[in-house]
């Protein structure tokens, strides 16, 4: 049993590695278009055949160490690519955006906690960055400050946001996330409109922003980039799948499910709810240090309401709570626009049109998160 | 690839390069601006423009090559602007481009160009920190930059006697730059800015800010920032009552600027980089071509800049091949080179200075302010 | 005499967890037919089906001959069946004569209406004194007499009732009771779903008594009543 | 004293087009406990269909004072309330039962698509449209304060239409069924009432006082521009928060208080002007903090 997973999860691990390369180096439209219709007919097979079902527990039981699975990728397609700086600079952005949800997930997916404020958060990361990138930091250590100081803000929005659920605690989100922009525009101390220049990362002295050469093996710097996120973004993946499968997890379903139900067994929702914002927002400042060091720059039209957006629609269409979802998502959010730059003008609208009819058609979402065992076996 | 290899050697071996499109090498060049959200006009009629210096030096038998633009839209966010420069930076077969609208967006690239050595050539960025903030050899600009805006503007409006001004500008880099360096021009002169009021540029509701105007009675009221904002901002002076004379940059002026306002755009004054282009020989050229091309949209007072951009790049690889550093060496030392919009020299930062010329809205149209009945005394300005 | 109701076999799920599993009930034209059973055995699960509030994924249901499964609730209250939900479900933040018009929504003629709820006021004339209170701010037995009061605006052939007895005091049980027994004697068939058995089986003409989706007895008053098995098994008489 | 006025005036016609759009969420809340944010962009199709409207009868030369305002108010109100039930029918009945959250997201993703549509579609449409005046433009000053006549029309015009919808809510069958529905759509549909229908007609009916906030806003402003909805609408939704969802006077409530803020700041600090939104919107957040289900606070029992 345990070896039938761990080839399924070899072979599911395989093919995403393969259809991620194909989407990533297609120039031609119609290559990518057969590749979404590829992806997308998949989804629909897994979904309607028990195959699906299978697969999705498979993923779902399998112990976080499977997530290796997905370094083992990248660092494939990574070295695959090493020539081809826009490539790995989408795989690096890709790699970024989804340790950003990966955050919101442990917000909305576990905790049920509401946030339209990720692009914010995303942002105090990434200006955290800039402004200690300027004193000399080691750069890991910028980066997880940028993970403390998001948590650390967030906490301003605490109080607010444990007094209020659902719609109300969306429109303070949303609130946030649009004073956050319009206080970074007209307050000059932190660049303005115009933005930072941010220093780039650097490992040992050796700044990440040189290619690296060893040999007659030369990579584009962007390989650095692509290794620094997959590192951050798998230490990340599997914490938050251990803590989804630990007791705290566990604790998570009940207060998103059942709020008052999981305070009448003792269950301290106010606690929970405070813990995943807190760690959801810490992970979501590590992902916007990162961002705004391989950027090299950033300015507050980089964290507007419909950045926040953005992310939300890589959790939602990947499939709320399932974290396996997140990467094939953001690649589908980050890379289509993208990609479609032939059709120009009209991309946003494409964009649009697509979300809309997923969240119609497929509202669990593309890979839906397969339900815990034991709430399995009861409803059986 | 392959494709162009297989051409490459049928060139060499036919040892005739014949005159006919199928022969000659296609050369791509990418074309960078907004073509989606609220600046998305500007960055479509400078997409047409470049799009028509392309078609028209394709059908020129004379050109040595086949020219392909790119186009790519930067949404006129910074984030964006760096993954689609990225992308045509590293793609080898773009030689050049024709770069960016939004100034934020320019300066967060330049770096990525310099990286990736693709020279480009700024169309209608004019943040002076885009040219004079680097030395990056790689970054040019036809379109002048604020600077010559402020100079100009500054002593036209001191000129005609408007010594107490309220500058209101959008709280992005665009507003906040004029602001900036109409403070120090100001301050060398014997007006004053005499208050100030910072926008956002997605703001519908002036009313609190231009009764504040109303109570402090200034002379004049300057505006900097794009066409939108400076339509809604003149038409609810005209719904308050607040009957000061309004003047604006080269971000309002647009033909839908004085078609959305209607008679109330009547005596708006402006200026502009560079002279309208009906009246320079090559300009009439222009205005002529960009109707016959059948484009939906139209040009933008950018657009001539972005026809002027894509035609020096086009020139350069006439005269060296398609080879980014000989286009890049080109480019620089570009002096005196004919083009619609007058002849273009960079100076020691790459950068085209242009005399900006002031405009009035007269009758629906922006009028060179000399050829205004205003300047002839047969119209009056507010206050005048 | 119409108002014959009758459940062919009908089965409903909410997701996974099946509620009704092949119930067929008949409510006979100017009984009252009871329906008894556990908490959960999916007494309200039957009253949600019948008026279309939870769909049914076998079976069917009749009125009188007519087929109603195809049917929206609100087409089938249009067809004579009215409701008197569990635990009242007034709208609590309208007056007490907007809860009764709501009843009689489907109404086109001013008159009717008027003349109906001068009908209602008549039966109830505690309810003519509160006419313009808010509901949500009325005592759980004059609560009871407007969600009476609200079904029979739309002058139903077969009238639903889930729990009548439901968080009333003995002697407002008593009343309500009455109350139905004076609807039924007024020509108007009732379905009725209690737990409480003796006062319902009291009045009621039949039964039925179900458990986990399924019937599991039937008969007459009496004969459910003398069954000491039933009593022992569902009702937990001693 | 009298710019004081002034401010009063102008901020109170910001206030009732701001309420009227939260009006409108409000009432979608009600009937179906759902936040419909492709709002804003509707208000902008109602905007832009009105002067189409406009324009077509300018081509035909029967654009007379009173008939233009009419039938401009008229076409605004049918387009937007189509298209409200349009987006109520294909997407939000049939995904009731989904999260609240999706349809938030969807509905967001569906007015994305409406404001890119107009300003791909609309001849020209990414740049600033000319609104026309249909309302006499009369200047008034009485005592040192100046007004104009259709502003105080539109003023006028806003708070009829907002008792209209009070009355309509209050007093008629349909109103009573709306409220039926939103106070229990279940037991609304075992009493005879057709749920589908009222939803429907409620999302019209919000989504036509989007269409007259949207004509309002071009004659006030004598201009529109693809994007007016987008700040409408957020301003819309937090109104309608603020003053506590489900409640119509807790919508117009949030709608003057909103005004209210964004002008005070003005006022009080006209040299730090760009804060306004920081300070309206941390007033916002502020405000939640003490009364977090609005000012008018929603009353619902929960089930425990």
């Amino acid at each position: 049993m345990k070896l039938t997973n761990l080839t399924t999860s070899f072979a599911v691990a395989a093919i995403g590695t393969l259809l991620t390369g194909v989407i990533l180096v297609a120039e031609n439209q119609w290559a990518v278009i057969g590749a979404l219709l590829a992806a997308a007919a998949l989804s629909i097979v897994l979904a309607r055949l028990k195959i699906g079902m299978v697969l999705a527990s498979v993923l779902n039981e399998s112990s976080a160490w499977v997530a290796l699975l997905i370094p083992l990728g990248g660092v494939i397609i990574g070295f695959a690519l090493h020539e081809e700086d826009f490539v790995l600079m989408m795989l690096a952005t890709v790699l970024i955006y989804g340790l950003a949800c990966v955050g919101l997930t442990i917000q909305f997916g576990y905790a049920g906690v509401i946030n339209f404020a990720g692009a914010a958060f995303f942002g105090i990361g990434g200006y955290t960055a800039a402004l200690l990138g300027e004193w000399g930091i080691p750069s890991l250590l910028i980066i997880v400050a940028g993970g403390m100081v998001a948590a650390a803000i967030g906490c301003i929005l605490i109080l607010p946001v444990l007094r209020t659920k659902g719609h109300y605690a969306a429109l303070i989100t949303i609130a946030f996330g649009l004073l956050f922009r319009s206080f970074l525009e007209v307050n000059h101390t932190l660049g303005g409109p115009q933005g930072l220049k941010v220093e780039g990362a650097s490992v040992a002295g050796h700044s990440l922003l040189d290619g690296i050469q060893l040999g007659s093996f030369q990579a584009s710097f962007y390989l650095n980039y692509v290794l620094l996120a997959l590192g951050v973004f798998t230490i990340c993946f599997i914490l938050a799948r251990n803590l989804e499968k630990s007791w705290i997890g566990v604790n998570f379903d009940a207060v998103r499910e059942d709020p008052i139900g999981a305070s009448v067994f003792g269950v301290n929702v106010a606690y929970w709810r405070i813990m995943a914002f807190v760690i959801g927002n810490f992970v979501i400042g590590l992902a916007g240090a990162i961002f705004a060091m391989m950027q090299n720059f950033i300015a507050p039209s980089n964290f507007t309401f419909s950045d926040s957006l953005i992310m939300l629609s890589i959790i939602v269409l990947g499939g709320l709570g399932n974290l396996w979802a997140i990467l094939p998502a953001a690649i589908l959010v980050v890379v289509m626009p993208e990609k479609l730059q032939e059709i120009g003008e009209f991309r946003i609208l494409v964009f649009a049109v697509l979300v809309v009819l997923v969240l119609r058609f497929r509202p669990s979402g593309l890979f839906p998160r397969a339900l815990r065992k034991f709430r399995r076996e009861v409803a059986q | 690839m392959f494709i162009r290899a297989m051409i490459a050697a049928a060139v060499m071996f036919g040892g005739v390069a014949t005159a006919s499109a199928q022969t000659k090498e296609t050369v791509k060049i990418a074309f960078i601006g907004p073509m989606s959200g609220g600046n998305s006009a500007a960055g479509i009629g400078g997409r047409n423009s470049a799009e028509l210096a392309v078609r028209l030096r394709n059908a020129d038998p004379a050109s040595k090559y086949n020219y392909q633009l790119v186009p790519m839209d930067d949404e006129c966010k910074p984030n964006v602007g760096i993954q689609v420069a990225t992308r045509v930076s590293t793609d080898r077969s773009i030689v050049a481009g024709v770069t960016h609208y939004c100034s934020a967006v320019a300066i967060a690239t330049v770096d990525v160009y310099h990286r990736f050595r693709l020279p480009v050539v700024v169309w209608g960025a004019i943040l002076p920190a885009i040219t004079y903030g680097n030395e990056h050899k790689e970054i040019h600009r036809v379109n002048g930059s604020m600077l010559d805006e402020v100079r100009a503007s500054t002593s036209f409006l001191t000129g005609l006697g408007y010594k107490k001004w309220v500058i209101v500008h959008d709280t992005t880099d665009y507003g906040n730059g004029f602001l900036r360096f109409f403070k120090e021009r100001i301050a060398e002169t014997n007006a004053e800015i005499v208050s100030s009021f910072g926008v956002s540029a997605d703001q519908q509701d002036f009313s609190a800010e231009l009764l504040k105007i109303k109570g402090i009675q200034p002379q004049i009221v300057v505006f900097a920032g794009l066409t939108p904002l400076g339509v809604r901002i003149r038409s609810q002076m005209e719904r308050l009552g607040v009957d000061i004379q309004y003047a604006g940059v080269s971000g309002i002026m647009s033909a839908s600027y004085v078609e959305a306002l209607g008679a109330t755009a009547e005596g708006t004054v402006s200026v502009h980089n560079g002279a309208p282009a009906e009246s320079l020989p090559g300009g009439r050229m222009f205005v002529e071509q960009y109707g016959k091309a059948g484009f939906t949209d139209p040009a933008e007072p950018y657009g001539p800049y972005a026809f002027v951009a894509a035609s020096l790049i086009m020139d350069a690889v006439e005269e060296v091949g398609p080879d980014r550093e000989k286009v890049r060496d080109v480019l620089n030392a570009t002096k005196d080179h004919e083009s619609v919009a007058g002849p273009i020299t960079f100076d020691d930062h790459r950068h085209h200075a242009v005399a900006s010329t002031k405009y009035v809205a007269q009758d629906g149209h922006w009028v060179r302010w000399e050829d205004s009945l205003y300047a002839s005394g047969q119209r009056h300005l507010k206050g005048q | 005499m119409t108002g014959n109701l009758e459940t062919k076999n009908i089965s409903a799920a909410y997701g996974n967890a099946q509620v009704l599993n092949g119930v067929s009930i008949v409510a006979r034209p100017g009984a009252i037919t009871c329906i008894l059973g556990a908490n959960g055995a999916g007494k309200t699960s039957l009253i949600r089906a019948i008026i279309g509030l939870l769909p049914t994924i076998d079976g069917s249901v009749e009125l009188d001959g007519t087929p109603l499964s195809s049917l929206r609730p609100h087409a089938r209250v249009a067809h004579g069946v009215g409701c008197v939900p569990e635990g009242r479900k007034l709208f609590p933040k309208m007056t007490v004569e907007e809860n009764l018009r709501v009843g009689a929504y489907l109404m086109q003629d001013k008159q009717l209406i008027q003349k109906r709820l001068t009908k209602v006021y008549e039966t109830f004339p505690r309810l003519a004194e509160r006419k313009q209170q808010f509901a949500g701010t009325m005592s759980g037995g004059e609560q009871a007499m407007v969600s009476i009061g609200r079904a029979l605006m739309s002058e139903p052939r077969i009238l639903l009732i889930d729990e009548p007895s439901l968080g009333l005091s003995p002697a407002l049980v008593r009343d309500s009771f009455a109350i139905i027994r004076d609807i039924n004697k007024s020509g108007i068939s009732i379905l009725l779903v209690e737990q409480n058995v003796r006062q319902t089986l009291a009045i009621a003409d039949y039964g039925y008594v179900i458990s986990q989706g399924k019937v599991v007895a039937r008969g007459t008053s009496e004969e459910l009543l003398n069954d000491e098995e039933m009593k022992r098994a569902y009702f937990g008489i001693q | 004293m009298a710019i004081l006025f002034e401010y009063l005036f102008n901020g109170a016609v910001l206030g009732i087009m701001y309420a009227l759009v939260a009006v409108g969420f409000t009432l979608f809340f009600g009937v179906l406990d759902i936040i419909k944010f492709s709002h804003g962009d509707v208000l902008t199709l109602g905007a832009f269909s009105g002067l189409v409207s406009f324009l077509a009868l300018q081509s035909l030369g029967l654009d007379l004072p009173v008939v233009g305002l009419v039938v401009v108010l008229a076409a605004a109100c049918i387009v937007t309330g189509a298209v409200g039930a349009l987006i109520g029918q294909a997407f939000i009945i049939p995904m009731r039962n989904a999260s609240g959250f999706n349809i938030l997201l969807m509905t967001l993703m569906i007015g994305t698509g409406i404001r890119e549509a107009i300003r791909l579609f609309y001849p020209n449409g990414a740049n600033p449209k000319a609104f026309p005046a249909l309302l006499p433009k009369t200047p008034i000053e009485i005592g040192g304060v100046f007004f104009r006549l259709d502003s105080i029309v539109l003023l006028g015009l806003g708070f009829g239409v907002i008792l209209l919808t009070n009355w309509l809510i209050r007093h008629t069958k349909l109103g009573l069924a709306i409220r039926a529905v939103a106070q229990d759509g279940d037991t609304a549909q075992a009493m005879g009432i057709p749920f589908k229908t009222i939803v429907l007609a409620t999302f019209a009916l919000g989504s036509a006082l989007a269409g007259i906030a949207g004509v309002m806003h071009g004659i006030y402003y004598s201009e529109i521009n693809f994007s007016v909805g987008l700040l409408l609408g957020v301003i819309g939704f937090s109104a309608a928060v603020v003053g506590g969802l489900g409640s119509i006077w807790g919508a117009i409530i949030g709608g003057f208080t909103f005004a209210a803020l964004q002008t005070l700041w003005v006022v009080v600090f006209p040299d730090a002007s760009g804060y306004r939104d920081v300070f309206a919107f941390t007033a916002i957040i502020i405000a939640m903090t003490i009364w977090p289900t609005g000012i008018i606070a929603e009353r619902y029992s929960e089930r425990v």
